[in-house]
């Protein structure tokens, strides 16, 4: 029993059938990715589970709990964070502001008021947030607008929001895309540290060939809606159906 | 939009002593200006207040509210309830204010802000537009109509009564500690509710739930995405700025006990947003600038006249005194709206974001015209 | 609006200078960029780039994060922002540095964005008409479906629901759609599944082969550099570097400095 | 039954206002993203095109009679209109026919102020925020109220209709009711068809046109339509001037139902906002759908039966309607997704 | 001081509060003309005006009380609170020792109860409900306009010749408080003539379009149309109910009849042909042929080249009625002038003899009854005096509206 649980889920766009018949297990304390061609159905099946799009049939438990029929903030709330595809961030607000926002959000849960204190009193959030930024390694722009990040600071930034909740599942959808080579080891890194340390679940959609085999221990292939292979890295890199749907001559 | 965590705390108190003594000390500097007579500054205190008010739902989460007049109205009105009922002690009539004012942002915040943008804010003008429309006729019997609510000599007052024995004729105006709320003890009362009233607001923009309702405005979708539920929140600032338009409206009767329906009008709930814009929203000391300009012109300008005018341009030679006169009679008096358009315009298009935005704007640009000296010549303007 | 009144309010970079001349120098590349300087607001981020380009030559853009490759792109192609404040573009004797971008656009420049930008509210079809409303056009609507065959079967759905990678064909057919003389191509395989970048290097390489000129910005920097004839490389919104694209292959040292590969 | 057919009859006419008013509004929202102010200022505008052509084929020789004096003191003035003077029957006819004909005025001219308040203004403010939009274009529309006002005065000015039509038509009797139950003035049958009209040939011009469709995208993304090397701007100012003379033919069709004066703009903006919203923002349809209905509910929430059983309820209505159309769609009859829901 | 805003220097100054922006912007605009001259007349400037016809006056032409009259100006909006901000600044800042002006009750009203309140003396402007000196009267105003009971009982007669006493009545009124007064007021005025009142609807105040309203009394079988409305929407509900053919109706075997009971020029001019034959009250008209009417209606068409409204009149009279007033009592001292208007008696203002009535503080005068002109001879000459009904016709029990006028207030 795995700590997120899919079953049969179908979901349509007009006569598209983005998602077909998916059934999926995360196991607890893995990195799981996901992969396959553009259009495969890869970022709607993550937005069915943090409550963004509601599947047409099917389950999504976590934990053993259904997610269906929640909202996004109380999805987050049992632990489940999500990074975009192109980034979601407080662009009008400094990075510190920005981390400092979904630590609170740990702390005092859905809705608190706290109308009095100073939020640079909050030495705990703060300190967490600093920690957190420092760590992928925006720490020498703490008070800067985040609206005039580059993109890929901007995608770092988002990743920062997301593991300072210490959430139990992240789900990243292309968490590098866009990032500098350099960037992108880092981020590698960092996944793996999160992991080690924290144990946290992941899962993470990605096309670098790099980071999916750098990180993840398990891999689900989809292609049209459908998961048509799952394995170890190795199992994936040998399959002639992944070669011919998705990797094509890439080397891996 | 100024960050929460790039100001300090003390750089915030000695900011707030300093408006603090701008406004105790206004009756003089206001004076010159001929700006300084009691009733003037109690309307820039009064409106000063609401300005603030909106600006915590406004300037923080951005919904952009066309209704808040109806709080002003309902502090209002409930204001000259309890001088009827109760007594000319203006603190049960605040008190009563601020609460239903709060109560009744409640009920509307709470449908309206299930919409977001527009159609919150044609939301929000709906109830008011419908507040005003009722108060006007049906509810006359609660409002008095078009010539609004007044205390009579023959009202009940249970409170008056009960301490003055028999006692309770004279004039009706809310008195306080035997105190009379109108002129200048009226504006210092109303002043010290300002400082109270942007001293809570200072404090609300610079707290988490301050931090959260600028990040609902910045991105809610994200907000959703990590674990806050905002509506609670943004219904938070929607009551909170309604009981600060209540707590207005209120003070408007202490100072004059009459409750207009006019002050319901999708006008009046204009007027405080373009107060809040004019100034600066998310700003903290911008409404409050914004509420004066508007308060000022609207006083000062309609004031003019043929004759004033002629005082003031008399120093010129007749025929010169004529012609300026003449143009310049267009834009006071009965043209005083012209004015006001005008100053609308000119502020947004030199000084977006409000006046204060705007003066931060010229202070670096100053600062940095200063600083690069010969930069000008390295970067000529712009190819376009 | 037109170009006209702002001709002199830009210093000639050049010593050279006189009474700014409305035609290119003699002798002067295809393509040249002559020591931009551009703001967002106050930010200063383009600071003085140059470089020049042969026609048909491809041209990689290289640059860690944040080093302004995008906004020099932006700065060529006459967008808003970032905003040019002293510098010249010449493309095939025009001067873009005093046109706004549908100007460039109709002399020949075609920017793929690194967003994407597919416009909304419109179909895969519409977008691409849209971009055959202005001269001068290139590419007919068949070709392109030809080119794309995915576009071909979706071309009837809004544009902005396509995965992340149809929205990568749709801008670059978009612009393929248009007779292009300067192709500036912001990361074209960014989001993309590997068996599409292939496809799309593909079609790059046909591009090349038509003897396009183009700029092309990737973080995957082998892959571009194996497109390329030539590499410039960004940091700080400076010109660092300036060569062929073999030698950065080549210099592992080079490589590691500035693209950390 | 006759009172009903009546009250749907004023429905149309209202309604038809309420959508030419409204359609404009969306326009110049859908497609520049702007919010206009100034567009009831426009209609206004309109409406005093044609007191402006009514004074201008009206101008008068004056002869003064110094034999006679007014009495307040002043010499009594002869009149006659100078364009009877010239033209005789055909000078008859034109003033007789002042209000149609003045859309031959209208046109031009509120193509101009149209071109020139989006040139000389609005441009400017296709990046800022609603909020100084707003702002703005309020602080514009005051001013265009104030020179009506120093030039015109604050008092209404009346529009005659042409003498044929000044009167009402009995279509009862047309419809095989009672003669004489069914009565309704020509010239409000005559603004419904023109309004229906003009929101079909705009409807036309954006919907099968290429205009159309390059001035959605513009809407979309401006920038990225600049990259196919199309001017949007001047696009735009087109769509403005087109939405310039809708409003302003809207004002000059409706002074004989409603004599003009400076202030009208100002009480039409308001509805016309919510007309717009409860349309959905964006949606043209959604605008001439929710201006019929509203106006046709307002008609009948106006009859003494319905008033009998709450009172009140023609106050309120439009404002109650929009409340429960908008919580029960969220972004109004036919509104998009997206625009300007933040 | 022994009373607020004593004047000390050489000048005396009065507060013109006078709609300048909203609907009512160009009468309060005549207002402010007719106030100016006053001022110039009190001061002894250009021909006297009225000071020449007024009987008895103690007026010269040098002022009030040996002090020039100086005058400062502000805005109502016609609205309540703006109207009171704006008369609390004429009091507070400029010192003004008296308010005049307005161009509604609500305003009047509103700013009358003010004045009590601070203590200076309040002349109201144009206000027609029964209210102002009924059961919202106070000692510190006083009134120079008619209000709706005398245009009902001046009007009824007229009304009862004109279509009979078999009639039957559609109201359309302005839902708020001075219509339903004026309502009440022409209800029952007219149902003492016999008539029947077929239906009172309220109608939304700036309704704009009353098609809607119009419609049900095509088929009600009434056979006249009562509007009371004022100004613009007096303006739009006439034009419409014109142009859906009610004036040219019949009903019951009689020609359908509209009645607009409060009338004015500026209302004439802004409904145009429509107006033609339709009767109605107002307070003055610019062509009655008295001394006062002519003098008055010569120096102001001198200084501005056209003749005075109605609302003009009113103001100018008060203007000069208080300064006559100050200078019998002797001081401005508010309760002085208060005695001094009580029970005034006097003529040459238009209208015939005057009662400034010391019970409620109403002025009693003919009321004109009016009528559209059907051949007007110029621009101005909109509205025909069909009869001057003379005042103790009009006049009624002081008790029938309650209210009270309390102590007078010299605002220390
Ligand atoms: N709201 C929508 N309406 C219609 N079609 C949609 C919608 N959202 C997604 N689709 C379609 O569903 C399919 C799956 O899209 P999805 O975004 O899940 O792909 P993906 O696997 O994430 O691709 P990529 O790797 O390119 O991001 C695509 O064909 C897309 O066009
Ligand atoms: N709109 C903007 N306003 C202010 N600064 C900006 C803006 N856009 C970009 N910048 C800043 O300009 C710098 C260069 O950005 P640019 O996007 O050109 O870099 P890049 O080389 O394309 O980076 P990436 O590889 O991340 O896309 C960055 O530091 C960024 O923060
Ligand atoms: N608010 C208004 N529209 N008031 C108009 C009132 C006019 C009317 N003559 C009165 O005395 O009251
Ligand atoms: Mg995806
Ligand atoms: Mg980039």
């Amino acid at each position: 029993m795995g700590i997120l649980q899919v079953q049969n889920v179908n979901k349509s766009f007009g006569g598209l059938k983005a998602l077909n018949n998916v059934n999926l297990d995360i196991e607890e304390g893995s990195v799981h990715a996901i992969i396959g061609p553009n259009g495969a159905g890869k970022s709607t099946l993550l937005n069915c589970f943090v409550g963004r799009l509601r599947p047409d049939t099917g389950t999504v438990k976590f934990n053993g709990r259904s997610l269906l029929g929640l909202s996004p903030h109380e999805i987050n709330q049992v632990g489940v964070a999500r990074v975009f595809q192109t980034p979601e961030i407080f662009s009008d607000l400094t990075l510190l502001e920005n981390v400092m926002i979904p630590a609170l959000a740990v702390r005092d849960g859905a809705f608190r008021i706290n109308g009095w204190g100073r939020v640079d009193a909050q030495a705990d959030i703060r300190e967490r947030a600093e920690a957190m930024l420092a760590d992928v390694g925006l720490a020498d722009k703490l008070t800067d607008h985040s609206g005039n990040l580059s993109r890929g600071d901007k995608r770092r930034l988002e990743l920062a929001m997301c593991l300072v909740q210490s959430p139990k599942l992240v789900l990243l959808d292309e968490p590098t895309a866009g990032m500098s080579r350099a960037d992108t080891n880092n981020t590698i890194d960092l996944l793996a540290r999160m992991s080690e340390q924290h144990g946290v679940t992941k899962i993470i959609i990605e096309h670098d060939m790099h980071v999916v085999f750098s990180l993840a221990k398990r891999i689900t292939v989809f292609a049209q809606g459908h998961p048509i292979v799952e394995g170890t890295p190795e199992q994936i890199k040998g399959d002639p159906k992944v070669k011919e749907a998705y990797l094509g001559g890439a080397q891996v | 939009m100024t960050t929460i965590t790039r100001e300090t705390a003390r750089g915030d108190l000695l900011r707030f002593a300093l408006f603090a003594v701008l406004i105790l000390a206004m009756p003089l500097w206001l004076a010159p200006l001929g700006a300084g007579y009691p009733d003037l500054m109690q309307k820039f205190a009064i409106y000063g207040l609401f300005a603030v008010g909106f600006n915590i739902l406004f300037g923080l989460t951005g919904y952009l509210s066309f209704g808040h007049a109806a709080f002003l109205g309902v502090g209002s009105y409930t204001a000259v309830w309890s001088f009827k009922l109760l007594g000319m002690n203006p603190l049960p009539a605040i008190a009563l204010a601020i609460v239903l004012a709060g109560a009744f942002a409640w009920v509307i915040g709470f449908v309206s802000l299930r919409r977001t943008g527009i159609y919150f804010a044609i939301l929000t003008l709906a109830f008011a537009q419908m507040s005003y429309n009722l108060a006007y006729s049906v509810l006359t019997p609660i409002t008095n109509g078009e010539t609004g609510l007044r205390v009579l000599n023959s009202d009940p007052r249970v409170l008056d009564h009960m301490m003055g024995a028999g006692e309770v004729e004279g004039s009706l105006v809310s008195t306080l500690f035997g105190i009379e709320m109108n002129g200048l003890p009226g504006f210092y009362f109303c002043a010290v509710w300002l400082l109270i009233g942007m001293y809570v607001s200072f404090r609300l923009f610079r707290s988490p739930f301050g931090l959260m309702l600028m990040a609902i405005k910045s991105n809610q979708n994200r907000m959703n995405f990590t674990g806050i539920n905002t509506r609670p929140y943004a219904l938070t600032a929607f009551v909170i700025s309604g009981m600060y338009a209540g707590l207005a409206g209120a003070l408007l009767c202490v100072t004059d006990p009459l409750a207009g329906a006019e002050r319901m009008q999708w006008t009046a709930s204009g007027e405080v947003v373009l107060m809040t814009i004019l100034g600066g929203a998310g700003t903290l000391l911008g409404p409050m600038l914004g509420a004066g300009i508007i308060k000022y012109s609207e006083n000062i300008f309609s004031a003019f006249n043929e004759q004033t005018l002629h005082e003031i341009f008399g120093f010129l030679p007749d025929g010169v005194e004529g012609a300026v006169v003449s143009v310049a009679s267009l834009f006071v008096g009965e043209g005083w709206h012209l004015t006001l358009g005008l100053l609308f315009m000119l502020i947004v298009i030199f000084l977006p974001g409000g006046v204060i935005e705007g003066g931060h704007r010229i202070q670096a640009l100053l600062r940095r015209r200063g600083k690069g000296g010969g930069a000008d010549q390295a970067h000529p303007q712009a190819a376009e | 609006m037109i170009a006209t009144t702002p001709r002199d309010r830009v210093v000639p970079a050049a010593p050279a200078g006189g009474a700014a001349a409305a035609v290119a120098p003699e002798n002067t590349p295809y393509f040249q960029a002559r020591d931009l300087h551009a703001y967002y607001g106050e930010s200063y981020i383009v600071q003085g780039v140059g470089f020049s380009m042969k026609e048909g030559e491809i041209l990689a853009l290289l640059g860690r994060n944040g080093a302004g490759k995008t906004s020099t792109l932006r700065t060529i192609a006459r967008l808003a922002d970032p905003h040019l404040t002293q510098g010249e573009v010449w493309l095939a004797g025009q001067p873009l540095h005093r046109m706004k971008a549908y100007q460039a656009s109709r002399v020949g420049v075609g920017l793929v964005p690194e967003d994407r930008r597919i416009i909304q509210g419109l179909t895969v079809q519409q977008n691409l008409q849209l971009a055959q409303i202005a001269p001068p056009k290139g590419w007919s609507l068949e070709q392109l479906y030809e080119l794309f065959p995915r576009l071909g079967e979706r071309k009837n759905q809004e544009g902005t629901t396509l995965s992340g990678g149809e929205q990568q064909m749709l801008a670059i057919a978009r612009t393929l759609a248009r007779d292009v003389k300067l192709l500036l191509l912001d990361e074209p395989y960014e989001g993309l599944a590997p068996v599409i970048v292939q496809e799309i290097e593909k079609t790059l390489h046909k591009v090349r082969d038509l003897g396009m000129t183009t700029v092309i910005v990737e973080q995957n920097a082998i892959a571009a550099l194996h497109l390329a004839d030539r590499a410039v490389i960004l940091d700080m919104g400076e010109v660092v570097y300036d060569g062929t694209a073999k030698e950065v292959l080549d210099n592992e040292d080079l490589r590691h400095e500035y693209l950390a590969v | 039954m006759d009172a009903i057919l009546l009250q749907i009859l004023n429905g149309l006419d209202k309604g038809g206002a309420y959508a030419l008013i409204a359609l404009g509004l969306t326009l110049v929202f859908g497609t520049l993203g702007v919010v206009n102010f100034a567009h009831g200022a426009l209609f206004m505008m309109g409406a005093f095109c044609a007191v402006s052509f009514n004074q201008l084929i009206g101008l008068e020789k004056v002869t003064v009679d110094p034999t006679q004096m007014t009495p307040w003191g002043t010499p009594l003035e002869v009149r006659v209109p100078m364009i009877e003077n010239w033209l005789g029957d055909w000078g008859t006819f034109i003033l007789d026919y002042s209000v149609p004909f003045s859309i031959l005025m209208a046109i031009p001219v509120m193509i101009i102020i149209g071109l020139v308040m989006e040139r000389g203004l609005i441009q400017f403010f296709y990046r800022r925020t609603h909020a100084e939009q707003i702002l703005v274009t309020f602080g514009l529309a005051i001013v265009l109220q104030e020179i009506i006002k120093a030039w015109f005065g604050a008092n209404p000015i009346p529009q005659a209709p042409p003498e044929d039509l000044r009167l009402a038509a009995d279509i009862g009797a047309f419809l095989g009711f009672e003669p004489n139950t069914v009565v309704y003035p020509y010239w409000r049958l005559i603004y419904f068809l023109f309004s229906a009209m003009v929101i079909g040939g705009v409807f036309a011009f954006l919907q099968l046109t290429t205009f159309g469709m390059v001035v959605r995208a513009g809407m979309a993304d401006r920038e990225t339509v600049g990259l196919f090397g199309i001017d949007i701007e001047k696009r735009f100012t087109i769509v403005f001037g087109l939405a310039a003379v809708v409003a302003g033919l809207a004002g000059v069709m409706y002074t004989p139902i409603l004599p003009p004066d400076y202030h009208m703009g100002m009480e039409f903006l308001v509805l016309s906002f919510v007309v717009v919203v409860v349309g959905g923002m964006g949606s043209l349809p959604g605008a001439v759908a929710a201006g019929f209905l509203l106006g046709i509910l307002q008609s009948f929430a106006s009859m003494t039966e319905v008033k009998s059983i709450i009172p009140g309820i023609d106050q309120i209505i439009i404002y109650l309607v929009a409340v429960i159309i908008l919580l029960v769609r969220p972004r109004g009859l036919l509104g998009r997704k997206g625009v300007m829901e933040s | 001081a022994d009373y607020l805003n004593k004047p000390t220097g050489d000048t005396v100054t009065f507060g013109f509060n006078v709609p300048q922006t909203g609907a009512y912007a160009d009468e309060g605009a005549d207002e402010l003309r007719a106030y100016q001259l006053a001022v110039k007349h009190l001061n002894g400037e250009g021909d006297g005006g009225m000071l020449n016809t007024m009987n008895p006056t103690v007026l010269t032409g040098n002022g009030v009380l040996g002090k020039k009259v100086a005058f400062v100006t502000g805005d109502t909006q016609t609205k309540s609170d703006a109207a009171r901000a704006s008369a609390k600044r004429m009091i507070e800042k400029d010192g003004a020792i008296m308010i005049t002006g307005g161009s509604s009750s609500g305003v009047a009203i509103a700013v009358q109860s003010l004045c009590q309140e601070a203590g200076v003396i309040f002349m109201a402007g144009l206000t027609h409900s029964n209210d102002t000196t009924g059961k919202d009267k106070r000692r510190n105003g006083f009134r120079h306009f008619f209000n709706a009971y005398m245009s009902g009982a001046a009007l009824a007669p007229v009304l009862k010749s004109t279509y009979g006493s078999d009639r039957k009545a559609y109201h359309l009124t302005a839902d708020y408080t001075w219509g339903w007064t004026q309502e009440e007021s022409i209800k029952n005025s007219t149902e003492a003539l016999g008539w029947e009142t077929v239906e009172a609807v309220r109608t939304p105040l700036g309704a704009g379009d009353f098609s809607q309203y119009i419609t049900p009394v095509l088929n009600s079988g009434a056979d006249v149309l009562i509007l009371n409305h004022y100004g613009k929407d007096m303006v739009n509900s006439l034009t419409q109910a014109v142009q859906f053919g009610l004036r040219d109706k019949q009903v019951n075997g009689k020609d359908f009849a509209i009645v607009v009971p409060l009338y004015s020029r500026l209302m004439a001019q802004g409904a145009g042909e429509n107006v033609k034959g339709i009767l109605g009250t107002t307070n003055w008209h610019w062509s009655l042929q008295d001394e006062g009417s002519k003098a008055f209606v010569k120096s102001f068409g001198e200084e501005y080249g056209f003749p005075p409204s109605q609302a003009a009149h009113t103001t100018y009279v008060q203007a000069i009625l208080y300064a006559d007033a100050c200078e019998r009592a002797g001081t401005f001292m508010p309760c002085g002038v208060v005695e001094a208007l009580e029970g005034f008696e006097f003529d040459g203002m238009g209208n015939g003899p005057t009662l400034y009535r010391a019970a409620d503080h109403q002025c009693f005068k003919n009321v004109l009854v009016v009528k559209g002109n059907e051949n007007p001879t110029s621009q101005f000459d909109l509205l025909e005096i069909v009869q001057e009904v003379p005042a103790e016709q009009v006049t009624y029990d002081p008790a029938i509206f309650g209210g009270e006028l309390g102590e007078c207030n010299n605002g220390v």
